[in-house]
Formats: structure tokens, C-alpha cells, sequence
């Protein structure tokens, strides 16, 4: 979009009052409002949060995109700078808040690896099944409100409910929600509470049904297919050219996942599968996403019942000073690569902290992935996706 | 007075086409109340509906299982700032809820509910009908404009492209219905009451008729019905994650509900044309089969049992509730409801049992009219659930594949259906 | 919480002049050519050695090897992993090209090159073509107000083919700008925006540089070292408000 | 039938009907005038079923207030409205709408006053109940024979089937 375009949508004038403007220009054509510029959001049901996207449209079709973000800034980057490295676990969580596990887990390990230390096996086993239900959590946030986007209201409730199950948990281990921060630099706080295991295991043979009934409702609906085949394609030279990652990349038919490329936590341990799409479209992420879930039931099935006995504290000082130095560490979130680079200057406070959020970067994708459709097609993209605003403005 | 009402009472005709204005206007107030009193039910049906729908519970808190909740909804959208914007046109905004109200409203002036339990007859009765309806566009389209946004401006140019292009679908298997009408009696009718008088002479329902032709009218006429009165999965017009509420965006208080009044008017003043034109309108299941003065008389306890069996869910229902001294007005008032029920299941039960001569008795006229209200209503409110249960399960679709279907696969299906329906019927005769 | 708690430290400390040679025993894990071994903390256990941020042309008093088994325990005061040089035929190959306007360094596992800025986008764009590195993780800055080129711009880059990571560091003073990598990686679009929304280090031929987190009329870079928090609140609140801040 | 076609009804409708066709060419907003003609074609549809015409009633009310005003209004709201509101409502041709328009008005009044004794024969007779079989009869024929207008009909509707063609070949650029 050009500068132009931008100054009007940002003095926040509509088509008609743009036109009133262009009356003492008289080369412009007389119907002039075949270009319409709206704004979705900041305010607005299917942005899933406070995205901005100023939509140029042509009738309906979307002739360009341009996200406005920012509006959930909070300085994460610079509030890490003021605090200690474990003051500052907590903050994470506030990223993603969808999958705050993820967020702690991949803080967590990035400052072991700058401690040089390393969590003992049954707390990196704990952290498995705590992500990897964490990713399930986010992915049936994603189905609930992605569907919604495209119309189908009732999957947003019964993937609420079965979301339940594994908050419950989440809730009984470390007593939060939504914002964990589950773990701690070197390992773990908290031991698995009594039952810890059965209930993960209750859940193991409660939640497979629950993915059928998603798909029930979705998978084979004549409409679903519609409003997901060929909708928002992103091939995957494109895809890894903008940096997408996560589900995204992988239905573009780009077979990687951090869990299997370069392994972390416990991952090298376990067995599984990592699912990719062949066209790239809506319906490929919609795919990729449903058998993440299934596979991660595989993964936490082998944790449970594998985790060994032991400390789940690793040794790390009482005041954590890591020495001089830098350290990128990244992980696979539910969004995709979710990487701290951290730099010490050997005193109790990161010197900087930079973190790299998968949403942020999947978003920039939007532009070409809704260049051509329509204004429907544009929350399925947004939907599709899987953004969360948190995490964008950080 | 009491002449006009015993008039009217031993006519047999409506009461527009025997000229009795007395009637014609109590029949048109009748109407509008029980049709809103009807769109409020539906309104509390579909929430409860869709609330069970998705696990959830649906109003609870306002009478007992929320009955009273459309009154309080309705109370406080009149209470409610009429917010007009600034930048609005303000007559247009101001008239545009009305125009779609008028139109929803009007159609109900030739819906017939019984043989003479209409306000009037026309001779043209569907092609007003369909034309009267297809005026409902125009309040969305003015609504969308004169609020100078977007989001309304799209709404209203997304709906009325929909409305006008599956309106011709709409009318073309309407007109395949129009041609079994004349099947026996040689001249067909466009009359709504012809209509279902000719089903009742053929003695079959259309949607029957030269199977599956008068299905397959029937079927495109129900999807086509469906994306007239912007409901899921066609609900394009308002669709709310990408238009955030379509052409009434802009809209609050009185006059939103004017337009939530006339949408769900049209619902149920579509799935009249359905009823009437496919479904046998206001007769009994089997009226020529079982035509026995037996029969009559068993079919005439349906209306009884139906209120009973009410009451009786009402009565569990307070007998199920918490024993908690919360919950004692809410059990009182669910038990007063049931009571109600009961009182007008046993009213019922005895005009049935008291009109079962038959002569033409007020009685028996009582339990004949209450009789084809009855099955009339019992059939739309299937239609009703059925656009409730439609919205719970469908995502929506996209406006080009919405026209994609309206153009190319619902209209030649139509006209197909139209020309077989009158090829069979000429080499039927 | 006042900023000046803070003060931000030259990196390395006055002993830190000293830098490894490429003498050092290289732990073996540090090869780190191989794909997928790269990130596998081999985890050397060295005396303490500044970092290299600055490329101090003092020659290094080579430390005494590590002792590699120390490797759980907790590092011991003086102990700590060291940047060890980094060798690979991909380092030799540029070594050869650039001379002394590159460094390679390897710490924790982790590979960086040091570069000039005057390398900045044919090393890259080389690096994605005659490398791989097709996929541009991250672009981030890191501030030293106290260095004479003041910041540190870090691109994390990644290869689908090698599975293996690498850094490219480069050190620009204030106002200096910097050419924009968008032509070569796409994703560097906003990833260059937002570095200069916190850093204000231009990027030349960025197709659309501007504020991206924070609103346009904002004043200062936030992430600047002197960047002072609690005066954008008072100041934010005398404007707005019409009070005294309470911070 | 009992009779409604009462004055007062008509010139109700008439009085709507002229007063809305003012506005039609009086209001600058285009929406407006287009909302008023909407209300001239209903009311003069009201006046047809006053004269016992009530499929053509129907027609009018189908075809121009549903049908074609609904496509005005959407032509009407792409366009700039703020813009033509602004612009001369009236232009140089108005001396020339006004001599037809009042030449009309002499047809009408002369056809009024004089009508009787210039087309004796032709007075109709309103028919009793409807003309929509009436309608039927003359385009189609009874009885098995032919129509009076079938073919004119036939015709006209070829004739819109070309037009509509014609529409959709200039719009489309590839069919």
C-alpha cells in the first residue's frame, strides 16, 4: 500500500468522505468508489485479539493488506532487561498466552543452556507432558475460533470443554490456568501431584473421541471444505522464504518441526510422527493441526508412562548469573519456532533478551496469503494462522 | 356486534373476501400479535435450542429456565439509547427498519391458517406473497446504506445480491407447486388457500407429487427459503466474524429489534409458503384416508395432548429444580406455567369433546378452526427447528459460493424441475 | 524501579581483551559442521573468558584447556564456557575471502560470524545462495552505549538442507545505517521494522521502514540503553493527565 | 364481491402516488428519489388492484419496487453521493420534460372527458372476480385454440432472452 492510502485510513475517513476531499481534483473518475479501504479491527470479532488489518478492497476482493500492530505492546524486551532472570519467568507466560508452557519451557531451557546446566530426566519428562498438552490446549483454541470464524459456531464450545480437562490439570499441578509458569530454570518447582499420572492417563483415552467429534462436525462438511480448499495457499518456498513457521510450514509441505530437527527437553526419547500438508491451503493447516493433536497424545502417552524416578531439579546457584555470553535457543510452540536469544553480561540481569515469536513472523504472511480472496476469506486466513496478539506486540 | 361476530362465525369463507372489515381487521391484530408473541418463543427456542446444542445452558436467570427473558430482552431494547450516527442518513435509517418490518408483516395478510382463518383470499395470494416478501430486501439495503460504513455497505450489497438472485430459484419452484394444483381441476390457482384446497381434491401433499419432482421443488425451495431470511449457513448479510453484524452494524436499541422482529417474521412467514404449498398447509395427516367422523374425533384430541404433554415437561421441570429457597419463586412460577398449560390442554380437550357433532355448531366450528391452526403451526414450527438446528451445525459459506449455488446449480435444477413437472402433468392428463 | 539501577555494563569486563586462538582445544562437539549436532550443548568447560564483542585485536593468552568432564556442575566462579574459534570449510572458504573483516567464533555450541559491516549483504546474500541458509529466523540488535560502535546487529539464520544454525554479527555506531536484507529474505521485512522501531537503526532500501510495535508519533527508541522509562511516564502523565507521576 | 375500490382508497393512493412522483425529481439525494419512486410503484400498483387487476398488481410490485428498484438502490449506493447532491438537479432539457409533460396531461384529460364518445365500443367492462385467467386466455388461449397475443409474447420474451444475452456478453470479458 502506499503512503497515500495509508494517510487516509489512518485519519480514519470512509470512502465518502474521501471522495468529498477529491472533489476539487477533477482527474479522478467520477464513480471513484470501486477501491474501498476498511479497517478489520482493532475492535473486531474475528482478528482474535486487537490486529488491525486495513483491507483495500475492490467490491469484495482484497486488492491489499496492511496489519496494523502494536496495540497489546508491553515491552516484554525491555522489562526483561530490568529484572532478574528468574523474575522475569513469569513474563513469558504473558506471550503466548494461549500456550504459556511452551513460552516458560523454551525461557527456561535458554537460560540453562547460558548456565550451561541441564534439568534432570523426570523433570524434562514432566516438561513434555506439560507442552505437549499445552499444544493440544492451543490447538483446540485455535479449532474453536477458527471455526467460528468460518461460521460454525458449536466446535468453539466442545473444544472449550474438553480444553477444560487439561486446564484442570495444568491447575492442579501449579495451581494457574492459563499463565503458568510451570517451570523453573534448572527443572521444575513443583513434584507431580498425587494422581498426576492417572489423570494424564484419563485424559489420554477421554480426548481421542472428543478429535473425532471435531472432525465429525468438520472434516467431511461440504462447507467446511469450501471455505478451506485453496483458501489462503502459501507454497513452501514462499512459506520459508517469509519465515513462517510451525503448523503453517508444514502444511505448505515443509516436513520440519524443532521437536525432530534439533531436539530439546526429552523429545529425542519418544516416537512420533510429524504430519505435513501438500497444498498450503486452509484446510492442509486445518489437517496438519488435528493430527499435531493426535500425535501429541502419542507423545505424552510415552512420557507418562516412561517418566523416570529422580530429582526434578537440576543444580543451578541460588543466584543465577550466567557468564558472559549469548545463546539463541529455540523451540517448537504450538505456533511455531519460538527462540530466545539471550545476552549476558555475567550479572544477575539478562543484558538483553530478544524474543523471536512465531506468531509475529506467521503474521506477515497474511498479505500474500489473502491477496485475491474475499473479505470471508480473510478471517479464515487469520484464523488459520494462529495468531495471538499476545505474542505479536509482546 | 354480535352479528358480525356470529356472521363471520357461520361464514365459510375469510373474512376479506366475504367483506366483513370488523373480522378482516380483528384477524390482521390477531396476527400481529401472535406473530410476535411467536417471534418472541422463537427467540427463546433458539437460544435454549442452540444452548443444548453447545453444552451449554441458555438463559437461566430470568423466570424459570429463562421464559421470561425475551420480555426483558424486549423491554430493555426499548429502553435502550437510540443511537443514530452522526454521519447517518437520518430518515432513511429512521424508515429503513420499518420497511423491512412492513414487508415481513404484510405477507402474513394472505397466509392461510384454515380454510377461512385467513385475513383475506386473493386470487393472486403466492405471487404477492413472493412479491411482498421480495420488498424486505430493500430495508436491508437502505439500512446498510444510510449508515455511511462499511461494514453495513458490504452487508447490504452482499444481501441484496443474494436475496435478488435465489428469489428466482425461489419463484421458479414455486411455480412448479403452482402447476400440480391444476391436475385434477384442469385451472390451477395461485391462490394460498386454492393451493391447499387442490392438495386435499388430489389427495396428496405436493412435496409427493410426481415424486421426487414436488421433492425436489420442495428442497430447493427450503434453501432457497433459508438464504432469503439471511439465516446460517447463508447468513452472509450479517455474518458476524467478517462484517461484525452486516447491514444493522450500526443499529441499537428499538429499532435492532425492529429488525431481529422482521427477520424472524420472514422465517416463519417462508416456512408458511413451504407448509402451505408442499406440506398440506392446515390439514391433518391423512385427511382423505382416515376421513371417517371417527377419525376426526381422535385428531381432535392432538391439540389437548400437545398442551399436556407441555404442561407435564413443565411440571417435571419444577419438580426437578434445586429445593434451595433460591429457586422458590422460579419453582412457583414454572408451576403456575404448568398450571396454565394444563388449564389450556383441558380447555381444549373439552371444546374437542364438546364439538365433536357435526353440525355447525360454535363449538364445533371452535374445535374444526382450532384444529387446522393447529397442524398448521405444528408443521411450521418443524421449519423453525429446523432453521435453528441448521445454525448450530453448518459453518457459513462464502458470498461467491453462495451465488455459485444460487445461479448454477439451484436454478437449473429448478427449471428442470419445472419443465419435467409440466411435461408429466400434460401427458398425466 | 528506576533505570539507573541498571547501569549498562561494557560487556567485557577490562580482562576480556584476551580472546582463544584458534590454538585452543576445540571440544569435540564443537566442530559443529555436521548438521544436527550444532545445537547439542557440548558444554566445554573453560576458565573464564570475556565474550567477543569486541573484536579487540589483543592476541589471546590461550587459557589452560578445558576439563571437559566438569561439564554438570554448576560453573565454578571463575569457570564458564568460552567462544572458541569455529572451523569449518564454510569458515575457511570466507576466512580466505575476507581476511580479517570476519571471525568465526563458536560458544556453547552455537556458530557466529563476526563480520565487518562493510561485508554485511553480500556475506548474507551469499550465505543464503552458496549456503542454504534460506531461512532468516531472526534480525535483533543489542545496545552497548558505551562502545564506540554502539550496537550489535544480529541475524540468526538457518538452513532446511544442513539443519544447523548460525549468527552473523555486525557492529554499527549510532545514526549509521545499515543495508536492509529484505531483497534477500522476505521475513526481514518486519523483523528490520521492528528493530528499528526499538533500536532506530536505519535499514537502507527497506521497502516501507517505519514504527511497527509502537505508535508513529513515538518519541525515543525503547530499547535503547539510555532509553529512560520513568521520564516517558512522567512526561506521558503531565501531558495526558495533567499531574505528577507518582513513579 | 363487495366492493372496495372506494374513493377514498383511490385518492389515497392517488395522492401518494403524485406526491411521491415529486419527489422522485425534486430530492437531490438519489437514495431518496429512489425510495420515492418506490412509493409511486406501490401505490399505483394499489390503483391496479382497485381495478380489479391483481396480477398485474402482483407484476409491478414483483418486478419494479422488489426486483428492479432493489438493483437501483445497489447502483445508487456505489455511487458518489455526497458528489451528485452537490451537482444541478436541473439541466437545460427542462423546457422540453415540461411541454411533454403537460402535452401528456392533455392526452389524459382529453381521454377522460371525451373518452366515452370517442371509443364507444371499447369501454370494458370490469370483469367480476379476477383477469388473472383473463390474462391467461388472451396470451396463451382456451380451449385449444391459440392465443390472441401468443405470438407477440413469444416474441417479447425472445427478445429479452437477446437482451440479456447481450448484457452478459458486454459485462463478461471471458465467458
Amino acid at each position: 500500500m502506499s503512503e497515500h492510502e495509508n494517510d487516509v485510513s489512518s485519519r480514519g475517513l470512509s470512502s465518502l468522505d474521501r471522495s468529498n476531499l477529491d472533489l476539487e481534483t477533477p482527474e479522478k473518475p467520477y464513480l471513484d468508489s470501486n477501491e474501498l479501504i476498511i479497517n478489520m479491527g482493532p475492535q473486531h470479532p474475528a482478528t482474535h485479539g486487537v490486529l488491525r488489518v486495513i483491507l483495500k478492497l475492490d467490491g469484495e476482493k482484497v486488492l491489499g493488506t496492511e496489519c496494523v500492530i502494536g496495540y497489546l505492546h508491553r515491552g516484554v524486551e525491555k522489562i526483561a532487561e530490568n529484572r532478574t532472570y528468574t523474575m522475569f519467568n513469569p513474563y513469558v507466560d504473558r506471550m503466548d498466552y494461549v500456550a504459556a508452557v511452551s513460552n516458560g519451557l523454551g525461557y527456561c531451557e535458554a537460560v540453562e543452556k547460558l548456565l550451561n546446566v541441564e534439568a534432570p530426566p523426570r523433570a524434562k519428562y514432566i516438561r513434555v507432558i506439560l507442552t505437549e498438552l499445552n499444544r493440544i490446549a492451543s490447538h483446540q483454541l485455535w479449532l474453536g475460533t477458527h471455526a467460528l470464524d468460518i461460521g460454525a459456531m458449536t466446535p468453539l464450545f466442545y473444544t472449550f470443554r474438553d480444553r477444560e480437562e487439561i486446564l484442570k490439570i495444568f491447575e492442579r499441578y501449579c495451581g494457574a490456568r492459563l499463565t503458568t509458569h510451570a517451570f523453573r530454570i534448572g527443572g521444575c518447582q513443583y513434584e507431580t501431584y498425587a494422581g498426576f499420572e492417572k489423570e494424564v492417563k484419563n485424559f489420554l483415552a477421554f480426548f481421542p473421541p472428543k478429535i473425532d467429534e471435531y472432525e465429525a462436525l468438520l472434516t467431511g462438511n461440504r462447507i467446511w471444505l469450501e471455505r478451506t480448499k485453496n483458501v489462503g495457499v502459501i507454497s513452501g518456498a514462499d512459506a520459508i522464504a517469509l519465515g513462517v513457521t510451525g503448523p503453517v510450514l508444514r502444511a505448505s509441505g515443509v516436513k520440519w518441526d524443532l521437536r525432530k530437527a534439533q531436539p530439546y527437553a526429552a523429545y529425542s526419547e519418544f516416537d512420533f510422527e510429524i504430519p505435513i500438508g501438500e497444498n498450503g491451503d486452509t484446510y492442509d493447516r486445518y489437517m496438519v493441526r488435528m493430527v499435531e493433536m493426535r500425535q501429541s497424545l502419542r507423545i505424552i502417552e510415552q512420557a507418562v508412562n516412561g517418566i523416570p524416578e529422580g530429582p526434578i531439579m537440576g543444580k543451578v546457584p541460588k543466584v543465577i548469573k550466567p557468564p558472559v555470553g549469548e545463546i539463541y535457543h529455540s523451540i517448537e510452540a504450538p505456533k511455531g519456532e519460538l527462540g530466545y536469544f539471550i545476552v549476558s553480561d555475567g550479572s544477575t540481569q539478562p543484558y538483553r533478551i530478544r524474543v523471536r515469536p512465531p506468531s509475529f513472523v506467521n503474521l506477515q504472511a497474511l498479505d500474500i496469503m489473502v491477496r485475491g480472496l474475499l473479505v470471508a476469506d480473510v478471517v479464515a486466513v487469520i484464523g488459520t494462522l494462529d495468531i495471538v496478539l499476545g505474542e505479536v506486540d509482546r | 356486534m354480535p352479528n358480525f361476530i356470529m356472521s363471520y362465525l357461520g361464514s365459510s369463507v375469510t373474512p376479506g373476501e366475504a367483506g366483513n372489515q370488523f373480522w378482516a381487521l380483528m384477524y390482521v391484530l390477531i396476527i400481529f400479535a401472535g406473530v410476535s408473541v411467536a417471534v418472541m418463543a422463537m427467540n427463546w427456542l433458539e437460544r435454549k435450542a442452540l444452548a443444548h446444542f453447545q453444552i451449554r445452558l441458555g438463559p437461566m436467570r430470568v423466570g424459570p429456565h429463562g421464559l421470561l427473558q425475551p420480555i426483558a430482552d424486549a423491554l430493555k431494547l426499548m429502553l435502550k439509547e437510540d443511537i443514530i450516527p452522526a454521519e447517518a442518513d437520518q430518515f432513511v435509517f429512521w424508515v429503513a427498519p420499518l420497511i423491512g418490518l412492513l414487508a415481513s408483516f404484510t405477507v402474513y395478510t394472505v397466509i392461510p391458517f384454515g380454510p377461512s382463518q385467513a385475513v383475506s383470499d386473493m386470487n393472486i395470494g403466492i405471487l404477492f406473497m413472493l412479491g411482498v416478501s421480495s420488498l424486505g430486501v430493500l430495508g436491508i439495503v437502505v439500512a446498510g446504506w444510510a449508515s455511511n460504513s462499511h461494514y453495513p455497505l458490504i452487508g447490504a450489497l452482499r444481501s441484496s445480491a443474494q436475496m435478488v438472485s435465489y428469489e428466482v430459484a425461489m419463484g421458479l419452484a414455486v411455480v412448479a407447486a403452482i402447476l400440480m394444483t391444476s391436475m385434477k381441476t384442469g385451472t390451477g390457482t395461485l391462490s394460498m388457500i386454492g393451493i391447499v384446497q387442490s392438495q386435499q381434491q388430489q389427495g396428496i401433499w405436493f412435496i409427493f407429487k410426481f415424486f421426487p419432482l414436488g421433492l425436489i421443488a420442495f428442497v430447493i425451495f427450503a434453501i432457497a427459503m433459508i438464504a432469503e431470511t439471511n439465516r446460517a449457513p447463508f447468513d452472509m448479510a450479517e455474518a458476524e466474524s467478517e462484517l461484525t453484524a452486516g447491514y444493522h452494524t450500526e443499529y441499537s436499541g428499538l429499532r435492532w429489534s425492529l429488525f431481529m422482529l422482521a427477520e424472524y417474521a420472514a422465517m416463519i412467514a417462508v416456512s408458511s409458503i413451504a407448509v402451505t404449498l408442499w406440506l398440506g398447509g392446515w390439514m391433518r395427516p391423512f385427511p382423505n384416508l382416515l376421513h371417517a367422523p371417527a377419525w376426526d374425533f381422535i385428531f381432535s384430541f392432538f391439540p389437548g395432548l400437545t398442551f399436556l404433554a407441555l404442561a407435564a415437561i413443565a411440571l417435571i421441570g419444577t419438580a426437578r429444580m434445586p429445593s434451595h429457597s433460591f429457586f422458590r419463586i422460579q419453582r412457583i412460577g414454572l408451576a403456575v406455567f404448568a398450571a396454565l398449560l394444563g388449564f389450556i390442554a383441558l380447555l381444549l380437550l373439552v371444546i374437542a369433546v364438546a364439538g365433536r357433532s357435526a353440525d355447525a355448531s360454535l363449538a364445533a366450528r371452535f374445535n374444526e378452526g382450532i384444529g387446522y391452526v393447529y397442524w398448521f403451526v405444528l408443521k411450521v414450527a418443524v421449519f423453525m427447528y429446523l432453521f435453528i438446528w441448521y445454525r448450530a451445525t453448518w459453518p457459513r459459506y462464502r458470498f461467491d459460493q453462495l451465488m455459485k449455488i444460487g445461479w448454477k446449480v439451484m436454478l437449473p435444477i429448478s427449471l428442470g424441475v419445472l419443465m419435467v413437472t409440466a411435461i408429466v402433468g400434460v401427458l398425466v392428463k | 524501579m528506576a533505570e539507573d539501577v541498571k547501569t549498562p555494563a561494557p560487556p567485557p569486563p577490562p580482562e576480556g581483551e584476551k580472546k582463544p586462538t584458534a590454538e585452543t582445544v576445540v571440544p569435540p562437539a564443537q566442530s559443529a559442521v555436521t548438521p544436527g549436532t550444532v545445537e547439542k550443548p557440548a558444554a566445554p568447560a573453560a576458565p573464564k573468558a570475556p565474550t567477543t564483542e569486541k573484536p579487540a585485536a589483543a592476541a589471546p593468552a590461550a587459557p589452560k584447556p578445558a576439563a571437559p568432564a566438569a561439564k554438570p556442575a554448576a560453573p565454578a566462579k571463575p569457570a564458564g564456557p568460552v567462544p572458541m574459534p569455529w572451523t569449518s570449510p564454510l569458515v575457511e572458504k570466507y576466512k580466505s575471502q575476507y581476511g580479517s573483516g570476519i571471525e568465526a567464533q563458536t560458544y556453547l555450541g552455537q556458530n557466529y560470524f563476526s563480520v565487518d559491516r562493510s561485508l554485511i549483504p553480500d556475506l548474507l546474500r551469499m550465505l543464503r545462495d552458496d549456503e542454504q541458509f534460506d531461512y532468516c529466523v531472526d534480525i535483533t540488535a543489542v545496545h552497548y552505549p558505551k562502545r564506540e560502535k554502539q550496537f550489535d546487529v544480529v541475524w540468526i539464520l538457518y538452513s532446511f538442507p544442513r539443519n544447523e544454525r548460525v549468527r552473523v554479527k555486525t557492529q554499527i555506531a549510532d545514526g549509521a545505517s545499515i543495508p536492509s536484507s529484505v531483497s534477500i529474505w522476505p521475513t526481514a521485512n518486519w523483523l528490520e521494522r521492528e528493530v528499528y522501531d526499538m533500536f532506530g537503526i536505519q535499514f537502507d532500501g527497506h521497502p516501507d521502514l517505519k514504527r511497527i510495535l509502537l505508535p508513529d508519533g513515538w518519541k525515543g527508541y525503547p530499547l535503547r540503553k539510555d532509553y529512560g522509562i520513568l521520564q516517558q511516564d512522567q512526561e506521558w502523565v503531565q501531558i495526558n493527565l495533567g499531574i505528577e507521576s507518582g513513579q | 364481491m363487495a366492493p372496495v375500490a372506494t374513493p377514498w382508497f383511490f385518492y389515497v393512493l392517488a395522492g401518494l402516488a403524485v406526491a411521491s412522483g415529486v419527489a422522485v425529481i425534486t430530492r437531490r439525494n438519489a437514495v431518496h428519489a429512489a425510495l420515492a419512486l418506490i412509493v409511486t410503484l406501490l401505490s399505483v400498483a394499489g390503483l391496479y388492484l382497485m381495478l380489479y387487476a391483481p396480477f398485474v398488481a402482483g407484476v409491478q410490485i414483483i418486478v419494479y419496487a422488489g426486483g428492479i428498484m432493489v438493483l437501483f438502490l445497489f447502483v445508487i449506493m456505489l455511487v458518489n453521493i455526497e458528489r451528485s447532491s452537490k451537482e444541478r438537479r436541473y439541466n437545460r432539457m427542462w423546457p422540453v420534460g415540461l411541454v411533454a409533460a403537460c402535452a401528456l396531461m392533455g392526452l389524459f384529460m382529453t381521454a377522460f372527458t371525451k373518452g366515452r364518445s370517442l371509443f364507444p365500443d371499447r369501454m370494458i367492462s370490469l370483469p367480476e372476480s379476477s383477469n388473472t385467467q383473463q390474462i391467461a386466455g388472451m396470451l396463451y388461449g382456451e380451449a385449444g385454440q391459440m392465443g390472441q397475443y401468443t405470438f407477440a409474447f413469444e416474441i417479447a420474451s425472445l427478445l429479452l432472452l437477446v437482451a440479456i444475452l447481450g448484457a452478459v456478453i458486454m459485462t463478461k470479458k471471458k465467458i
